[in-house]
C-alpha cells in the first residue's frame, strides 16, 4: 500500500519577523491627533521615559505582516485538514457560526466594567451557561471564573481545602488540617500540581492491571487519616470508565474527604451520565475540549467548575446570579458577598468570549444533538481499537470509551518506539496522538478521534497505523527516519534545551531563511 | 446533527461491525445505576438563523457596548487593524493545539518564538514566556516565583496595585505560606510609598503596578535600589501594555520580574475575557519561570526550527514540583497580540502611546477646569487618571450615561468605598475629542 | 546556489465532493416550517416537480464540507504567499479592511430594487466613486455598469458606435457606417473580441521594433476611410508607453474616429498622467487590477468606463446621478431617460460589492498615496527590468514602465522556452509571470511586480530567474522537468483538450484520491 | 502607504541603484504634455478608523437593508451557512487569479470543475462553464450562442423574462445581425403562449424564463417540443436558482441551453452584484460555450488533475472570432455558490426549495383573502406572484415601508407602465410567518 492520504507540495520559506524587518517600513495609519499637542516634558519627565525608541521592534508594511503570518501558518497541522487524534485533548470540529457569535459588537465591545444594567445580555449569556453545565453535570454550583482546566482543578480543590477547614473548624490550626490528596498513577500532570498549589500533600494511588483505581489502595490510603479528598479524572487517562466510581465515591466520603473529578474526558458522558449521580462532589469541565471551543495553537481556555449544593458558598467570587421580577421579566447580577468563597481566580469574570462559544455549541447540538456527540465521539473511539486490536499491544483489556490506548511494546523489538511511530504518521498525513502519556503505561499512545470525523478518514488511519506497524519490522529505518515529508526533520530537542536560545537578537541569523 | 460527518444509518453499520446493535450497548461498561435515564434537560436544537437571532438579541441588551466610553482599569478600548482578526482566524492557526509535534507545528512555533522575543523588548527584560492566563494571574505566579527564587515568604503589595489582581494573587499565595504585606500610596502624589522599616531581609519581593491603579506612573528605580538593597527582587505590573510605547521599561528601571495584561494589543475587551498575561524575567531565572517556552532548535541538516523546551520545569513531567500548574495557555490571544505589534510596529506603539498620553492630557486640563471637580492625585499619569466629582461618583455616571450617553470612567467606590466620589477615567487613541468634549459637558450637567 | 525561498511541505489529497459525498449526511440546518404545510401536489402539479431526487449531488456534513475546501485551497498560490507577478494583471495586495467594508450588512444586505429613498447610502458610494475615477482618468462621464474589463471595452465600442451613427446620422443605413476598428497586433485579444461583439470589422495595426504602434501605418490605415476607431492599451502590452499618443489621437480624430483606451495597465499611470489629457475618448478601468479588488480566482472584476462630456449621453442606463436641494443637502437617484444610451449591459447597477472595495483603496491612499503606488509599482518593475537584462533578451530596448517584458531567445538554444522557465520557477517559489503574451513577441514573459512587493523578493526572484538560465544551459534536464516540488506534475493539456472531461458522473472514480 | 512594502528611503536606493535622482525620472519616458503637473483632486487618505466610520455611516443609510423585506424579482433573500463566507475568505482562494498554471491551482481548477458538475446536475444538462458575469449576460451569451449553432438570426423572447434581462440581451444583439422577437403572456395564467405562427425556420432560438418574471412556472416541456420541431433552440432562463431544488429541471423539459442567475446560492444581495451567471447546455455544443472550461487532466505519473480546456473558442486565442470576448469571469462568486450547494447538499437544496414554495403558497392564502386584493394568475407558482392591489401600488409600498416598516414588495410599474396596482411579492425561508402576517396586515392597513 502506498500513502493515498497526504503528499509533498511546494512551501514557502520564512524568516523571523524580526530579520524580515526595514527601517522606515509602516504597516499602520492612525488619525491625526485632534487635540493641541502638549509639550513632551510636560506629559512625562524625561527620565519616566523609554530611551531606546524601542530598537529592535519590527518596523514592516501590512502586506509584509500578511505574508508572514499566512506563511508560516502553512506550516501547521490543523483540525480542518483532517484527524488530529490527540488523546485527552478532545480536537473536535469548531464551529465558524461561533466564531460569529463571539465577533458580535454587542459582546466583542462590551467592557467587562460596564454597569451591569448595561450588560444584562453578557450576564444572561454566562447564567445561562451556567444552567445548561450544572443539568449537564448534575452538580447545582456552577462558576464560569478558571480560565483553564488546571485553573478549574485549582479552584475546585482549594474549594475543598475551604469546606473541610469550615467544616472542621480548623482553618487556623495548621496541624489538625486534613492535607492529603488522593491522586491516581494515571493522572494527568496538572492534577498534582493544582493539588500542590492548593497546600495539600499529594499521594498516588495505584492502578490495578484492568487500568482501574485500586480500591483497597485507596481503602489502605484513607485508612491512615487526613485524607483530604480525591482526584479522579473518569473516563480516566486510559479511556476506562472507573466502574467502582460510586464505591470510590463512598469511601472517601466516609473518610470524612471530598471527591474531584478532572472533567477532561466528559466527551464520552456528556447525555449518558452525569458525575453528580455518581457521587462527585466538584468538576471542572473543559469548555476547548467538550463544547468545542477553539485550542488556538495552546489555548484560550475555560475550565468552569460545577459543584454540590454543600459547596456552592466557596465558589469564587463573583457569582452571576438572577433575580426574577414579579410579574416575569429577570435581571442578571454580579454577586460578591460569598464570605466563605475561595476568593477570586481571575480578574473579571472567566473567559467569556469561550462562554459565548460553548453556550453556542449547546444550543447548537440540542438536547439529542448533545448525546448523539457523545455516542459518536465513543463509536469512533472503539472503530479504531477494534481496527489495531491484532496489530498494536492493548495495556488494558476493558473497552475503551471516547479514546483508546495502545503501546509500542510489539514493535520495540526491532528498536521501533512510540515516538518514531508517531513521526511516522506525519508522512501518511495524520497529526500523531497524544504519546507516552499516562505516565504509568510504557510506550503509551493514547487515541482519541472525537465525533468529528468521518467512517473513511478513520479507516485510514486504521491502515496507516497497520502499515506502520508492518514498515517497523520489514524497513524500521524509514519509520525512525520519520518524518521524511516536512519543511524540517525531527529537530534536536536536547541540544534545544541544553543552550536554550529563547528570543531573538540582533547578532542571529536566520538560517536559510 | 451537522457537524458529525458519520451519518445515523453508518453509525448503525460501524455498531454492527462492532458486534453491536444499539449505540447504547457503548455505554455498557457504565454500572446501571449511574446511566442517566432520560434525556437532558437542555433546550432543543436550533439553526444557524434561529441562534444568530438569539445572540443578537442578547447582544442588544448590552447597552454600553454602544456608548462612548472612558472604561479601563485593566480593560482598554485601543484600535485592532483589521489584519489581526483576519488571521488569527486562518484554521491553520485557530483550530490547531499546543504544539507537541514541531514537525507540523512550526507555524505555531515560530509565533511564539516571536511573541516572547517582543515581550522582552517591550519589558526590557531577557526572557518571556509563551503567555499566562492574563495579567492578574500573571501577577500571582510572579508572587510564587519570587518566593521559589529568593526562598523568602513575605511579598509586599502595593495599594495601588489593581485590587481584583490583588484578590486573585491571595486567592493563588492562601496555600503557599507566603504572607502578603501592603505599601501605602501618597494621597497627594498617587503613588506608592515604600517605608525603609517593611524591607526587611524576610521579603521575597515588592509588587508595584505602573502606571498603578490610579493611572499614576511610579518611580521604579527608586524601587528597584532599596528592593535589591533588601535583596528582595521587584516585581512590576502593568495593566496597560500600550504604556509601553512611551513609558521607560521596566527592565530598565531595574525590574527582576514584569508581568502584564495584553489585552491593550489588539484583543477585544469581550467582557473581560480572554486576555493573555505576559511574563518576563532575567536570564538567570529562566529555569523557574512558569508555562510553556519556544526554542530555537536545529535538524540533521542544520535547518533551524522550534520546539517547546525547558519542559522539565513543567507540570506534565515535574508534577507537584512543577513551577505552575498552567497547560493550556492563551496561545490565540498571544497570537493575535503578536500580530499587532508586527502591524502597528516599532513606529505605531510609538504613536498609540503618544495620541493616548496626549488625548488623556487634554481630557486633564478639560476637566480638571470644570467648576467643582478636581484632580486629587500630583503623579505624572499615562492615559488614567483619577477625577475627584463634587457628589456621589456611581449616581452621577449613572445620570451621565442615560442622559449624555457617555460611559463616563469607574466609580473607584466599586472597589474602594472610602472613596465615594472619585472617577478613574481613562482614555485613548480611540476617544475622539468630540468625545472627551461630551464627557466633560456631561459632568458638569450630570453633577447634583 | 540553493532555492532557499521555497521547500516541500506534507500536504493532503482530496478527492472531488462527489467522492467524498455519502447518504444520509446532512451540513445543513433550517428552522423549522412555521406555515401551515401545503399538500404538495396543491403547490405544484408532479410533472412540474423534480422526479430525479437530485441525484448525484453530495451529502456532506459541515466538518466534511469545511475540510474539503479547506484542503484544496491549500494547492493554490495566492498574493499572501508571496510575488504574483502576472504581467498585465496587476496581483496587487487585497486588502482586508476592504473585505470587511464590503461585509457591512447595510450594503452587503441590501436589495438593488430597494426604492432609492431607502438605499442613499449606496447610491453615494457609486457616485462618489464615479467622482474620483473621473478626476484620475481626466474623463468626466462614468459608469459603474461593467462586470469586467472585457465588458468594459464592449460597453465602450458600442459607444463609439452610438456616437458615430448619431453624429453621422447613419443608424439605419449599413452601408455609410463606419465599420472599421484599429487595433494594434500586440493588443489583449479581449480588444477584438469585444470590437467583433459590436459590430465593428477588426483591422489590425503593426508595432514598431521599439515595440510603439506603428504611426505610418496608422495613418495608411485611416486614409482607406470607414474608420470608426482605435483600441489602444496604454502602456501598451509590452510594458511601454505609447509616447506619441497625442499625435495617434490626432490622426483618428481628423480621420473622423475615435479612440478607445484599454486601461488595464492604468497602475503604471494613476496620479502621474491621465488618458483625457491625451485626447482618448473612452476607456475602462479594471478595479481588480489597479483599484485592487481580489481577483478570486479568477473573478469577479469590475471594468468601468470613463469617457468625455460628448460620449455621456451613450453611456448605459441607469446613471447615478446627484441632485443637490438648495440649503446643501444631496440626494442620490438612478435616472434611465437617457434616449442616446447604449442601454443596458447588466442587470442592475455592476458590481457594487467591488465599487465599495475600489472606493476603500482610493480613500485608504488619499491623493498622495494613489501617486505613490505608481511610482512604486514602476520602480519595482524597473529594478527586475534592471537585474536580468544580462540574463535575459529584450525585445524592446525602451524603458518598461509598470511591467517589463522579455523572451527565451538566449534559452532556446538548448531547447529550454519560455513554459519550461515559468514552471521551474514554480519550485524556487515563485508564481510565473504571464508567458506567450503579448502574441507579437516570441516567447514572451510579461512580468509585473507591482508596488505590493519588497526589494528583497524582488532580489530572490531576480536570482531565481539568473540561476534557471544558468540550469537551462548546465542542467536543461532539470527545466525541462519543471515543477519537481508540486502534488502534481505538469498536466497533459493537449490529450484533455482532445477528449475533454468536464463533469464529473458516477462511474468515474477518484485516482489516488 | 502602508500597503507598499518598501519605505521611501528604500526606493531612493533602488532609484539610485537605476541611476536615477528622483520617481519623476522613472516616467521620463512620458512626454511632458501628458504628465500631470498637479496632485489628483482626490481625497486625503484615511486611517482604518476613519475609513470605517465613513463606510458605516453610508450603510446606515440604506434603511431598506433593515426591514423584513419581500423583494425578489431577480436577487433573493436566503440564508447562507456561515461557512460560506469563512471559506471564501482564505487568502488561497480570493487573492489567486485564473489558474493559469495548474500545478499551483489546483484548488480553483477543482472547485470549478465541481462547480461545473453541480451547474449540470441541477440545470439537467451535460456541460457547464466556470460562470459568466450574471443570469442577464449569461441570457444574452445564450442567444448568441443559438445564433452561432443554428445559424439562424430570429429569436424569439417571452415577455416573461426578467425586463432587465431582455434590455441586455438587446444590447448584446444589437450589432450581432439578431433581430429579437416577442412571444405575449397570457393574462390569465400568466404564462407565456407561443403562437405557431412565429414559429419559422428563421427562428435560432425561443427563450423563455421558468419560474417566470410574474412568477409563473411555465410549462416547458411543451415549449420543447414545439420548439424542436422547428429545429429552433430552446433556452431557458432561471433567475431564482433555488427553484432548483423542487422543479423539474430544464434539461429534463427538453431545454438545449439553460442559464440562470446564482445568486442565490449563499450569495448576498449586495445591491445588485456580485453575482454570478449559470450557463449549460449540451455536449453536442460544447465547444460552442462561451467563458471557461475546467477539464480533468493526467500528469506523467498518472496522477489526476484539473486544466483550463477547450481554450481554442476563447478570446486570447481566437481574438475576434472567439465564442465571447469574456476574460474574467466571477470566480469567487462561483466559488461561493459551490460551498453553498455542497453545505446544503442534497437535501438541503430540497429542503430550502419546499420551505420557499410552502411559505409563498402561505402568504398567497393570506393576502388572497385580503378584501380588494387579488392574484390576477392562475399558473402553479414557485416563490414569487403577482399581488393586484385596489390602489397604486407604488404608493402603498411607500405606506408599507414607512408605516409598517415592511418592504413589502415590487411594483411592476418600474418596468410595466401598464400594471399600476401589481405587486410582484417573493417569499423565502427567511421569511418568518410572523413577517408574513405582518405584510399582510401592512397591505390591508395602506391600501386606501
Ligand atoms: C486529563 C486532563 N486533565 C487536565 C488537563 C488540563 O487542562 P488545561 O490544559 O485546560 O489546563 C488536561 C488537558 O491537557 C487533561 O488532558
Ligand atoms: C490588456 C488587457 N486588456 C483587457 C483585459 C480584460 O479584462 P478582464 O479580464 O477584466 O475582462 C485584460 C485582463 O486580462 C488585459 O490584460
Amino acid at each position: 500500500m502506498s500513502i493515498t492520504k497526504a503528499t509533498t507540495h511546494v512551501t514557502q520559506n520564512e524568516a523571523l519577523v524580526f530579520e524580515r524587518s526595514q527601517a522606515g517600513r509602516r504597516g499602520y495609519r492612525l488619525p491625526a491627533l485632534d487635540v493641541e499637542e502638549t509639550a513632551i516634558d510636560d506629559l512625562l519627565p524625561a527620565e519616566l521615559r523609554r530611551e531606546d525608541d524601542l530598537e529592535g521592534v519590527p518596523e514592516l508594511s501590512e502586506p509584509d505582516v500578511v505574508r508572514h503570518f499566512t506563511r508560516i501558518s502553512t506550516w501547521n497541522y490543523n483540525i480542518d485538514l483532517g484527524l488530529y487524534p490527540l488523546g485527552s485533548c478532545t480536537m473536535k470540529y469548531n464551529s465558524r457560526l461561533n466564531e460569529r457569535v463571539a465577533r458580535i459588537p454587542g459582546f466583542a465591545g462590551l467592557h467587562p466594567l460596564a454597569p451591569e444594567e448595561d450588560a444584562q445580555g453578557a450576564l444572561e449569556v454566562m447564567y445561562e451557561l451556567q444552567q445548561h453545565l450544572a443539568e449537564i453535570t448534575g452538580l447545582p454550583g456552577v462558576s464560569l471564573q478558571p480560565a483553564a482546566g488546571a485553573h478549574g482543578e485549582m479552584t475546585g480543590v482549594m474549594m475543598i481545602r475551604a469546606f473541610l477547614d469550615a467544616r472542621d473548624g480548623v482553618t487556623s490550626d495548621e496541624a489538625k488540617r486534613r492535607k492529603v490528596m488522593l491522586i491516581p498513577d494515571s493522572a494527568h500532570g496538572t492534577n498534582p500540581a493544582s493539588a500542590h498549589l492548593s497546600g495539600f500533600t499529594v499521594k498516588t494511588i495505584r492502578s490495578t492491571p484492568e487500568g482501574l483505581t485500586d480500591l483497597d489502595h485507596l481503602r489502605e490510603l484513607c485508612a491512615s487519616g487526613a485524607v483530604a479528598g480525591l482526584m479522579l479524572t473518569n473516563p480516566n487517562t486510559c479511556g476506562i470508565f472507573e466502574r467502582n466510581i460510586k464505591e470510590i465515591c463512598r469511601v472517601i466520603h466516609e473518610a470524612g474527604g471530598l471527591v474531584y473529578m478532572d472533567g477532561a474526558n466528559m466527551n464520552a458522558l456528556v447525555g449518558v451520565a452525569r458525575p453528580g449521580d455518581m457521587g462527585v462532589d466538584v468538576i471542572h469541565l473543559n469548555l476547548h475540549k467538550t463544547f468545542s471551543t477553539p485550542h488556538g495553537g495552546g489555548g484560550p481556555g475555560s475550565g468552569p467548575c460545577c459543584c454540590t449544593a454543600e459547596l456552592e458558598p466557596f465558589l469564587p467570587v463573583p457569582r452571576v446570579v438572577r433575580s426574577d421580577a414579579e410579574g416575569g421579566g429577570a435581571t442578571y447580577g454580579l454577586d460578591s458577598e460569598r464570605p466563605q468563597s475561595v476568593g477570586r481566580v481571575k480578574a473579571f469574570y472567566g473567559n467569556f468570549g469561550m462562554h459565548l462559544r460553548a453556550l453556542a455549541y449547546i444550543l447548537t447540538h440540542g438536547r439529542d444533538g448533545l448525546r448523539e456527540a457523545t455516542e459518536a465521539a465513543v463509536l469512533n473511539a472503539r472503530f479504531i481499537a477494534h481496527g489495531l486490536a491484532d496489530t498494536f499491544d492493548r495495556p488494558f483489556d476493558s473497552p475503551p470509551m471516547h479514546e483508546c490506548l495502545f503501546t509500542d511494546k510489539r514493535q520495540t523489538r526491532k528498536g521501533v518506539h512510540t515516538l518514531d511511530i508517531a513521526k511516522r504518521l506525519i508522512d501518511y498525513g495524520f497529526h500523531p496522538m497524544t504519546i507516552y502519556f499516562p505516565l504509568i503505561v510504557q510506550g503509551a499512545m493514547l487515541i482519541e478521534p472525537t465525533e468529528s470525523v468521518g467512517r473513511a478518514e478513520l479507516q485510514q488511519f486504521v491502515d496507516a497505523m497497520k502499515e506502520i506497524a508492518r514498515e517497523a519490522v520489514e524497513d524500521a529505518d524509514t519509520v525512525l527516519g520519520a518524518p521524511h515529508t516536512t519543511r524540517i526533520g525531527r529537530l534536536d530537542e536536547a541540544a534545544a534545551a541544553r543552550k536554550p536560545v529563547l528570543r531573538w537578537r540582533p547578532a542571529e541569523k536566520a538560517a536559510g531563511a | 446533527m451537522r457537524y458529525i460527518p458519520n451519518s445515523p444509518e453508518e453509525r448503525q453499520e460501524m455498531l454492527r461491525g462492532l458486534g453491536l446493535s444499539s449505540a447504547a450497548e457503548l455505554f455498557d461498561s457504565l454500572p446501571q445505576d449511574v446511566i442517566l435515564k432520560r434525556p437532558l434537560d437542555t433546550p432543543e436544537a436550533l439553526s444557524e438563523i434561529e441562534l444568530l437571532e438569539r445572540f443578537e438579541a442578547m447582544a442588544a441588551r448590552n447597552a454600553a457596548a454602544r456608548r462612548p466610553s472612558f472604561l479601563g482599569a485593566g480593560a482598554y478600548h485601543h484600535y485592532a487593524p483589521t489584519i489581526v482578526d483576519s488571521l488569527i482566524q486562518r484554521s491553520e492557526f485557530f483550530t490547531a493545539y499546543t504544539p507537541y509535534q514541531p514537525e507540523i507545528s512550526q507555524g505555531t512555533l515560530q509565533a511564539i518564538f516571536e511573541f516572547q522575543t517582543l515581550v522582552c523588548q517591550l519589558t526590557g527584560m531577557d526572557v518571556a514566556n509563551a503567555s499566562m492566563y492574563d495579567g492578574s494571574t500573571a501577577m500571582a505566579e510572579a508572587v510564587l516565583m519570587a518566593e521559589r527564587v529568593t526562598r523568602r515568604t513575605r511579598v509586599l503589595v502595593s495599594a495601588a496595585v489593581h485590587p481584583e489582581y490583588l484578590r486573585v494573587t491571595e486567592t493563588y499565595v492562601a496555600h503557599a505560606g507566603i504572607e502578603l504585606g501592603r505599601l501605602e500610596v501618597d494621597e497627594e502624589t498617587g503613588r506608592t510609598s515604600l517605608d525603609a522599616s517593611a524591607l526587611d531581609d524576610g521579603v521575597a519581593a515588592v509588587v508595584v503596578q505602573s502606571p498603578n491603579f490610579f493611572g499614576c506612573v511610579e518611580d521604579l528605580r527608586a524601587f528597584a535600589d532599596r528592593v535589591h538593597a533588601a535583596g528582595a527582587l521587584l516585581v512590576v505590573v502593568v495593566t496597560e501594555a500600550a504604556s509601553f510605547g512611551l513609558l521607560r521599561s521596566p527592565g530598565a528601571c531595574g525590574a527582576d520580574i514584569v508581568v502584564a495584561e495584553g489585552q491593550s494589543f489588539g484583543v477585544p475587551v469581550s467582557y473581560g475575557g480572554p486576555y493573555v498575561g505576559l511574563f518576563s524575567t532575567r536570564e538567570k531565572y529562566a529555569r523557574q519561570i512558569p508555562g510553556r517556552l519556544a526554542g530555537v532548535a536545529f535538524d540533521k541538516e542544520g535547518r533551524r526550527g522550534f520546539v517547546l523546551t525547558l519542559a522539565t520545569r513543567e507540570q506534565h513531567i515535574r508534577r507537584e514540583k512543577a513551577t505552575s500548574n498552567i497547560c493550556t495557555n492563551e496561545g490565540l490571544i498571544a497570537l493575535a497580540a503578536t500580530v499587532y505589534m508586527t502591524a502597528m510596529g516599532r513606529r505605531g506603539l510609538q504613536e498609540v502611546a503618544a495620541q493616548c498620553a496626549q488625548k488623556a492630557a487634554y481630557a486633564r486640563r478639560r476637566i480638571g477646569a470644570l467648576e467643582g471637580f478636581s484632580l486629587p492625585h500630583s503623579a505624572p499619569v499615562f492615559n488614567e487618571f483619577v477625577v475627584r466629582a463634587p457628589s456621589e461618583a456611581a449616581g452621577l455616571l449613572r445620570r451621565l450615561a442615560s442622559e449624555h450617553n457617555v460611559t463616563g470612567g469607574l466609580a473607584l467606590s466599586r472597589y474602594l468605598p472610602g472613596r465615594p466620589n472619585d472617577i478613574l477615567v481613562c482614555v485613548t487613541e480611540t476617544n475622539k475629542r468630540a468625545d472627551i468634549d461630551a464627557l466633560a459637558e456631561g459632568l458638569k450637567g450630570s453633577s447634583r
